[in-house]
């Protein structure tokens, strides 16, 4: 084995990743992008029509698909910009959806940082600290969606009333579609900010420490050490947290179904998931949502891998 | 990690009430005793797969056991509201073939028909499923404080005052005992308004999804008239409840509800109410068996179907108008992937028996889908309900099924998310049911164009 | 302004002392380095004198002011780490323009100064590659450019030049030479190259084990060294060091003795253990004597390992009652063995008697049981009683 | 104090003329500019050293120039964490640690508050439960066995954890530290998997898991994965996967050749030297795929509910043990609350205490402080 | 059998040629230094034996066998690491052991062979230290013990010494001479400093560019260097070189003639371009002069800096034409400087006018174009045809 030239054997590494991820995950899409080519069928003991192209495709994108939300309203007008929104926008899937992961993906790393600055000290009790801080992390999903939901019940939290006391919110905004995006957006940096602060902190704690001594010696100020060696050697580990947490914000639905509901805050998983659970048995529809969804991130994605490719100790 | 299963077990899906009762310690009741007693095979022992509770939650186990055509589950306990879907889908064994002729007609002829028609095979009525219980919706209040306010309730429980007295009662009640809240309902936007909660008010003033409940379970070829002035009416209504006087609201009504019943399901809308904190509640029959015991109001607690705005013999289509009760409930499916029909079949057969539906009645409160029944049964054996046999013998009565064919969930979204935005105020309501009308036709249509 | 000044500087990490209460004052514009062998504690003497370690006790002075709070960047010191410590992440550039980027200096001044401190460093070309595509001695020369670049009042190197070659070492020792007095900077300077302490220093600090030994020019401390300690460390091959007793009227060793009036040697008596130093190469073959001002009398020995090194040879005596000596061991510590260089035209071969003889004006003697030295260079003593000096015996 | 001229700094001319601000220690010496341009001869005005504080205290200073005679105790403070900055860093670190503490704790006091109140009387709860009720933590275990659902996402999390750290080490070490043709195609089609939602998997999965192989019957009775660990390990491995290869690798990539290089020498394989060299010096960031990828096993969502029949004796996590809380009309909050809280707790700590201890076991000393 | 033979190894990192063509034999039980400025690809042909590196071409044997595709543990290696590479996470003792531990060697064995290899690196007492809390030297020295506890037959040593202090240095070199010794084992050893190489090698190898200059014993490349590179490269100072042109009968430079026949020189004719070199120590002052059997004509010189080292003295010269070089400019390189060393107690000062001789039996004469060496001795030369050496001519 230790023979094997460097690719053979990188080959040779990947194999038992790849066996695995072929089974479990490429073989199943491959049979759902299928899926997504045929026609659904709501009775019957087979879910399955005859094959009709890109169509579900078609239908999602024009908003003539059997889902109970809009993935994407938007029409062509011939005036700046152009573009019109249709539904509101917080009712748009794709919409909600990206300003959901910007904006949650932004303010985690603001403060995963801010966490893992902190973690990285040495001071007594650090390991209570950062249990504290892990904590929200290690919450199921259906919990935090249940701690934020009552938080919000007028009834039984006070979150409602001081928001509404603040001019913030409105006085159910539970079914307000803007400020229970609001509240998703709290619920979710309240938890995935504990997933940057991980990420980062290990980052943090790889970094040579002698680099330090040679910048302070050099003259650095801490936010320059910060910024000319922190920041640069943690970028990788940076990087890879808000690729995964940007990709993980747009799938988001577990979140909004225990708080808010998708009704409010339509997802793009929530389309999917609707339309595969809702009742109506339209998993070819479900299909391409996903899949539709897939190309959206992967949109998002191939601009972060171009705009970040050549960070240093990157990883493409 | 093996699961060999012992011949005779038949595996039926329950939450944690049902399950909670099917077997017992040593002699005391159960159901299982229940349906060895109703003649089940000695050998058939009843095996329950706990699942969760949460309605929604349970079509997708159902969903994905029966199209992974996994076995057991044999039984599949399938919400009233989404029992069609997985027959037309050829998921259930049908009954009508297997059940013996006479197991068959006295279902027929016993069980409550709006309940009935949610196990039915909507195009050739063949009975799929066997249901287990049905629940209504019930008009919860405090007989006490609307006494106090100097209104006569004792008629109400079967013959339920107007919306506009039952507004009046409810602020006049509210403020002099200066409470929170008046009345509390559930408006949140989901299942639960669009089968039930505005399907009541619509119903009680006379409105309907599709013209009359002739049409509830043939989609397609039926009318859309949700905007109907009256449908409109009574979501004004509901916005006078929430606002006072505002915009789109209806003059008369008085404000009564809490802004936030547009976020409210059960149980949040019952927490005040329980608590003492509000004049009336809309809710199912476990409120009543919570808070009509001696402990909570007793009999200060008054139950009754809905108030309604206008008379079924004013109503333009075919039973609606009047006071109304949702129907809901649970069936039971045998899976046609078990490879022990013959025995689940005979768990069913004894289901039907009317020991058994009084067993489960008095061990878990669940109304037996034969009604009578109710008023045979003393308060001792099964608790406050019974105190009001009368009352859900009337809502039985005026029980209206949501139209739950197979379109009925994308159907049911639509409903739920333009009726809350209308409630909101959001949108307004005539605004948003003719959206709504359009939406439904589309849907409707589907049926037509895809034929499947 | 910047002279440095360390007062009673004590450093512990846990039980371990690495630093013992060193005090020095380095002037402004010195050239000082220190010495001494592994772990003896220079580079961590160095740290606080950059602020990276604080004293655990002591107080550290840069021109006028107690900089024993003050932040490394307010010190206004460059350091050249003994381990690199380059950025893995800049390219040489950025490397050297660090310092010079942080004080946002333009862009013209800092690729002007940068070029030239590659100049220096013999880097030109090389201003691109990462620290990971480079070999060692390139490593380390960008090491030294990003601290000269800076042009501080003080520079710190910490073995700056570990890793260049003969040649390179001594272009850089020149060119540091040439910085240090062009920029007229204060310079704390860490080697264990005898040439480079000797050749660049003002003065140099030698260290044992956390203390301070002497800190003086260089030329004293290789003629004058203070105490057995520096005189074994300082000079290359190692001081030859014969322990011997002082007797009535000079010194005896086991194999030799040097005639002496003991009464002239300060703070000792007849009696006493004394050690006698002397360097190789003022060990001579009896054959050149004549050469001599001072010569000992002479002393039997046998040639064991002949050492070439091309502009000298080590030959490796065994001296008389030396029986079966190892060639391996080292002269300085085995009693029986002298080390002697000689130039190599010299006519001289293994296992062969000869006759040596130890230059009187540079023999040192210590006092064994203090190690202190107690004189150096036996010719100033018999000046002044001329009649016991001309004696010499045989051992 | 005294100050400290930067006259490392070789334009400024002044550097050693700032003298006349020694005299006074500790109040409000300035610390000449760093920036040369800005450089001013006089010298004599206060700045604030510390770069690192956002709270525009620069510009108070910068206004105060009299504050030089008469100084408010704030100003006193400002002045004394001039001369000592750490105690600024010092100060900022703390009131940072306390409001990151306070805003992740208090949703969970919070919590603690809704398990503690008893059931039905969920109104109004601000800073303290309505009622005292902490049998709750006992009912929860009464009403579903909740400690086997916690057993069993446990053994779930930690196999998936295993699985995935030791196959993404392979991966991770191929992708971080060789080069071969394909790698960035390669590790791109691995990022493609975290594109879709779960739900995408789901259908063909279900399928899969309860297709009967024949070669599976010894092993789960039936012959399907449904019901059984594996229909959770390997799916949630295969979903956390793409993460823990990416962490990994950078990390990976990260530890110098000459490490690896020298265990070779020593006598290692490759393979070697990654479990003996590489893993451990990268402990901060395998431990923390590990945490990452145990806790997200541990809570997941999808899979958890629909790859087992919510049985806690069939496999059953966490998830289903709390929602067996969840009534259709009725949710017991209090005990959701309750549950969740003694799932999630002793779990983290847990994670936490190993966390440290593999990253310490594994690099003690690895940085010099 | 541990020969190790590199055959025809070239190494290129994209653009950059490190090594080039290189070819040369270690016999088994050699001990072979290579030398060469930083990066002319030392490390990176020890890489390649080792097996870290894979050659872009030729190959690797070691003993009889082809090792180019073999992984690194099995070629029977051990190397001591330029940037050390301690193992962080590990104790000293772990890294020490890491060899062993490896091969499962029982815990007794481990620990009496680490104890015995702490013991020659004088590390007792530190084997439960982590790296990060040793200096420097303690380091290097702990890689030193990490590799010779396992006994293998090929070492691989790039600069294990580099942070050493001199008197540890020459302990370390004995130790390492023994074990080589005892082991038998071939050494391919790295170091830049000239008296490890001259002392501790069988043969030095010359590296420049990438490319080998010259393989053969130190006294060899010290008296007879192949080229001009070598030449200057080894010996520490540099030798001088003096560019010249070949006349009728002589050797022109600027300042001075050199009589010779240059037709008994081969390969070159009257008119040629020739570079004279003399090292340092060859350089004598004429009243001196006697000892030689050949000395060249008087040189007028003018001293510049004097450069005391300790056991000798650095005397820089500016020859007559020299009008104003600075004392910097290396004497290697300008035409008009000589370096001279001398005994320290020689009667010399700065600036004072002098008259230097060569040693012709020491004169190097090299094709200036070329770079080969052409000559070494002019004393061999005249020796044919004696009536050409003794006429002397002055510049
Ligand atoms: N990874 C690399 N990428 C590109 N160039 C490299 C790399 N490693 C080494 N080099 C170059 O190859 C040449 C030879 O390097 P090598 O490390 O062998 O030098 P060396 O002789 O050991 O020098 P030193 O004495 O400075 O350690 C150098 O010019 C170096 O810059
Ligand atoms: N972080 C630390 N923890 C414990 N001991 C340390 C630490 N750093 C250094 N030491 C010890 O302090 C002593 C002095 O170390 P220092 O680095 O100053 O030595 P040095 O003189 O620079 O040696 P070298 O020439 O080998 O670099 C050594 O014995 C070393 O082992
Ligand atoms: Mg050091
Ligand atoms: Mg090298």
């Amino acid at each position: 084995m230790e023979n094997l030239s460097e690719a053979a054997y990188a080959y040779l590494l990947l194999l038992p990743a790849f066996a695995l991820l072929t089974l479990i995950a490429f073989y199943p899409l491959i049979r759902t992008f299928v899926i997504s080519l045929r026609a659904n069928r709501t009775r019957g003991l087979d879910p399955l029509g005859a094959f009709v192209g890109i169509e579900n495709y078609v239908d999602i994108l024009t908003g003539n698909a059997r889902l109970a939300r809009q993935f994407l309203d938007v029409g062509l007008t011939s005036s700046f910009p152009f573009v019109e929104l249709g539904t509101p926008f917080f009712q748009q899937a794709l919409f909600v959806t990206l300003a959901f992961a910007v904006i949650s993906v932004v303010i985690e790393t603001v403060v995963g940082f801010g966490q893992a600055y902190v973690l990285d000290q040495d001071f007594r009790g650090r390991r209570w600290v950062r249990v504290a801080i892990i904590l929200p992390w290690a919450v199921p999903i259906v919990i935090q969606g249940m701690i934020f939901f009552l938080l919000f019940q007028p009834t039984v939290g006070f979150g409602s009333d001081l928001m509404q006391s603040l001019g913030i919110f409105s006085a159910t905004p539970l079914a307000n579609s803007r400020d229970a995006f609001i509240i998703i957006l709290v619920a979710d940096i309240w938890k995935s900010s504990a997933f940057m602060a991980l990420l980062i902190l290990a980052g943090l704690q790889s970094v040579d420490r002698s680099l330090y001594d040679v910048a302070r010696v050099a003259g650095a100020s801490p936010w320059q050490r910060f910024k000319l060696i922190t920041l640069p050697l943690v970028m990788p580990a940076l990087l890879v947290a808000m690729l995964f947490r940007t990709m993980d914000a747009m799938r988001v639905f577990g979140l909004i179904e225990s708080t808010a509901g998708c009704t409010t805050v339509p997802s793009l998983s929530c389309l999917v998931v609707e339309a595969m659970f809702g009742g109506t048995r339209i998993y070819a529809t479900a299909a391409a949502v996903a899949f539709a969804t897939a190309l959206v991130i992967g949109l998002i994605i191939g601009g972060y891998v171009l705009v970040f490719r050549d960070t240093e100790g990157g990883m493409y | 990690l093996g699961r060999g299963r012992s011949p005779g077990r038949v595996v039926m899906t329950a939450a944690q009430d049902v399950a909670g009762i099917m077997h017992s310690e040593g002699d005391d009741p159960s159901i299982q005793q229940a349906l060895w007693d109703a003649g089940l095979d000695e050998d058939i022992r009843v095996e329950i797969q706990t699942v969760v509770s949460d309605s929604a939650s349970r079509m997708q186990t159902t969903q994905s056991a029966l199209q992974a055509g996994r076995a057991p589950p044999d039984i599949h306990m399938m919400d009233s509201g989404w029992t069609v879907p997985f027959i037309l889908r050829e998921q259930t064994v049908n009954l009508t073939e297997r059940f013996s002729e006479d197991v068959l007609g006295s279902v027929n002829d016993n069980y409550l028909e709006a309940i009935l028609e949610t196990a039915r095979h909507p195009q050739n009525g063949d009975l799929h499923a066997l249901p287990l219980f049905p629940d209504l919706g019930f008009t919860l209040y405090r007989e006490d404080l609307i006494e106090d306010a100097g209104y006569d309730t004792s008629g109400w429980g079967t013959d339920p005052p107007r919306w506009e007295e039952f507004a009046n009662a409810v602020r006049d009640a509210r403020d002099g005992a200066d409470l929170n809240y008046g009345f509390t309902t559930q408006a949140a936007a989901y299942e639960g308004l669009s089968c039930c909660t505005f399907n009541e008010v619509m119903t009680s003033w006379g409105g309907a999804y599709y013209g009359g409940t002739d049409n509830l379970f043939t989609a397609g070829d039926r009318p859309v008239t949700v905007d109907d002035q009256r449908v409109i009416d009574s979501i004004r209504m509901m916005r006078s409840f929430i606002e006072g006087e505002e915009e789109n609201t209806l003059d008369g009504y008085p404000q009564i509800a809490p802004s936030a019943i547009v976020q409210w399901t059960e149980q949040q809308s019952l927490s005040p109410f329980s608590a003492g904190d509000a004049v009336s509640n809309r809710n199912w029959s476990y409120a009543i068996a919570e808070t009509g015991t001696e402990e909570a109001f007793g009999e200060n607690l008054g139950v009754m179907t809905r108030p309604y705005a206008v008379s079924r013999e004013e109503a333009e289509y075919a039973d609606v108008g009047g006071t109304a009760a949702a129907l809901g409930g649970w069936n039971l499916a045998v899976s046609p992937f078990s490879d022990r029909q013959e025995e689940a079949l005979q768990v069913l057969e004894a289901f039907a028996t009317e020991d058994v539906m009084l067993t489960v009645f008095e061990l878990g409160g669940f109304l037996p889908p034969n009604l009578d029944l109710v008023a045979e049964v003393s308060p001792d054996d099964v608790g406050p309900v019974a105190r009001y046999a009368d009352v859900v013998q009337a809502a039985s009565e005026n029980a209206i099924p949501r139209p739950a064919t197979d379109l009925w969930p994308e159907q049911s979204a639509l409903i739920y998310q333009e009726v809350n935005a209308a409630y909101r105020g959001a949108k307004a309501p005539a605004a948003a049911m003719s959206d709504l009308a359009n939406e439904l036709e589309q849907s409707e249509a589907e049926v037509q164009t895809n034929g499947n | 302004m910047a002279r440095v000044r360390l007062e009673n500087i004590t450093k512990r990490y846990g039980e371990e002392t690495a630093v013992e209460d060193v005090s020095l004052e380095v002037e402004d514009g010195e050239f000082v380095t220190f010495v001494g062998p592994s772990g003896c504690g220079k580079s961590t003497t160095m740290e606080t004198v950059a602020g990276l370690t604080a004293p655990s006790e002591g107080r550290v002075y840069i021109g006028d002011d107690d900089v024993t709070d003050l932040a490394p960047k307010d010190r206004g010191v460059a350091m050249v780490f003994q381990n690199i410590a380059l950025f893995p992440h800049m390219d040489v550039y950025e490397n050297i323009s660090f310092g010079l980027r942080l004080r946002k200096y333009d862009d013209e001044e800092v690729r002007r100064r940068v070029e030239q401190a590659a100049d220096i460093v013999q880097l030109e070309g090389m201003l691109d590659r990462m620290p990971a595509e480079m070999s060692g001695g390139q490593q380390q020369r960008v090491g030294i450019a990003r601290a000269i670049v800076r042009n501080p009042d003080v520079f710190l190197m910490d073995e700056p030049l570990a890793n260049l070659d003969a040649k390179l070492r001594v272009h850089m020792r020149t060119e540091l030479q040439r910085l240090h007095r062009e920029l007229d900077a204060t310079v704390i300077y860490v080697t264990h190259d005898q040439a480079e302490a000797m050749t660049m220093s003002n003065r140099i600090a030698v260290l044992n084990d956390g203390k301070l030994q002497q800190i003086a020019p260089p030329l004293v401390c290789y003629n004058e060294p203070t105490n057995l300690f520096v005189a074994g460390f300082i000079g290359s091959p190692s001081m030859n060091f014969v322990e011997g007793e002082l007797v009535e009227n000079g010194l005896e060793t086991n194999n030799f003795a040097v005639d002496l009036d003991p009464t002239r040697i300060p703070d000792v008596t007849v009696g006493d253990a004394v050690t006698l130093g002397v360097r190789p190469e003022d060990v001579h073959l009896t054959r050149y004597a004549d050469s001599l001002a001072a010569p000992t009398a002479p002393i039997d020995a046998r040639t064991d390992v002949i050492e070439p090194m091309g502009d000298e040879v080590f030959v490796y005596l065994l001296l008389a009652e030396a029986a079966a000596g190892s060639m391996e061991q080292d002269p300085a510590t085995s009693p029986n063995q002298l080390l002697m260089s000689v130039t190599p035209d010299t006519d001289i071969e293994a296992n062969q008697d000869v006759d040596v003889v130890l230059d009187r004006s540079k023999i040192h003697l210590f006092d064994t049981a203090s190690g202190e030295a107690l004189v150096h260079g036996l010719t100033d003593l018999p000046d002044r009683e001329p009649g016991t000096t001309p004696t010499e015996a045989d051992s | 104090m005294t100050d400290p001229s930067d006259s490392t700094d070789p334009t400024d001319a002044t550097g050693t003329n700032r003298s006349g601000d020694i005299n006074d220690a500790g109040d409000g010496d300035d610390e000449s500019p760093r920036d040369p341009a800005l450089c001013r001869p006089d010298g004599g005005e206060p700045t604030d050293r510390s770069a690192g504080r956002p709270d525009g205290g620069t510009n108070v200073l910068k206004d105060g120039r009299e504050a030089e005679l008469d100084r408010s105790p704030l100003q006193q403070w400002v002045a004394d964490s001039i001369s000592h900055p750490e105690r600024v860093y010092r100060a900022m670190f703390y009131v940072a640690a306390i409001f990151f503490l306070f805003t992740t704790l208090f949703p969970f006091y919070w919590l603690l508050m809704v398990a503690l109140t008893p059931e039905g009387q969920l109104q109004d709860i601000v800073f303290t439960p309505n009622g005292f009720n902490p049998g709750a933590f006992i009912e929860v275990f009464q009403v579903v066995p909740f400690h086997v659902y916690m057993f069993n996402s446990f053994v779930i999390a930690l196999a998936s954890t295993i699985v995935v750290l030791v196959i993404a080490s392979l991966a991770g070490y191929a992708f971080g530290r060789l080069e071969f043709p394909g790698r960035t195609p390669l590790m791109l089609l691995v990022l493609i998997i975290s594109f879709f939602p779960p739900a995408a998997f789901f259908i063909p999965l279900n399928d899969l898991f309860n297709t009967s192989f024949f070669f599976l019957e010894p092993i789960t009775g039936d012959g399907t994965l449904y019901n059984t660990p594996f229909a959770l390990v390997t799916p949630l491995s295969a979903i956390f996967m793409p993460l823990a290869i990416f962490i990994l690798t950078t990390f990976y990539s990260q530890i110098p050749d000459g490490l690896e290089d020298a265990a070779r020498v020593e006598g290692t394989t490759r393979l070697g030297a990654l479990f003996r060299v590489i893993i451990p010096l990268s402990a901060p960031g395998v431990a923390t795929a590990g945490v990452l990828t145990f806790i997200a096993v541990y809570n997941e969502f999808f899979f958890s509910f629909l790859m087992t029949d919510g049985q806690p004796e069939n496999w059953a996590p966490i998830l289903d043990g709390i929602l067996a809380y969840q009534g259709q009309y009725q949710v017991l909050y209090n005990l959701m609350a309750a549950a969740s809280i003694l799932g999630v707790i002793p779990v983290a700590i847990l994670v936490v205490i190993a966390q440290e201890k593999i990253v310490s076991g594994l690099t003690a000393g690895a940085l010099k402080e």
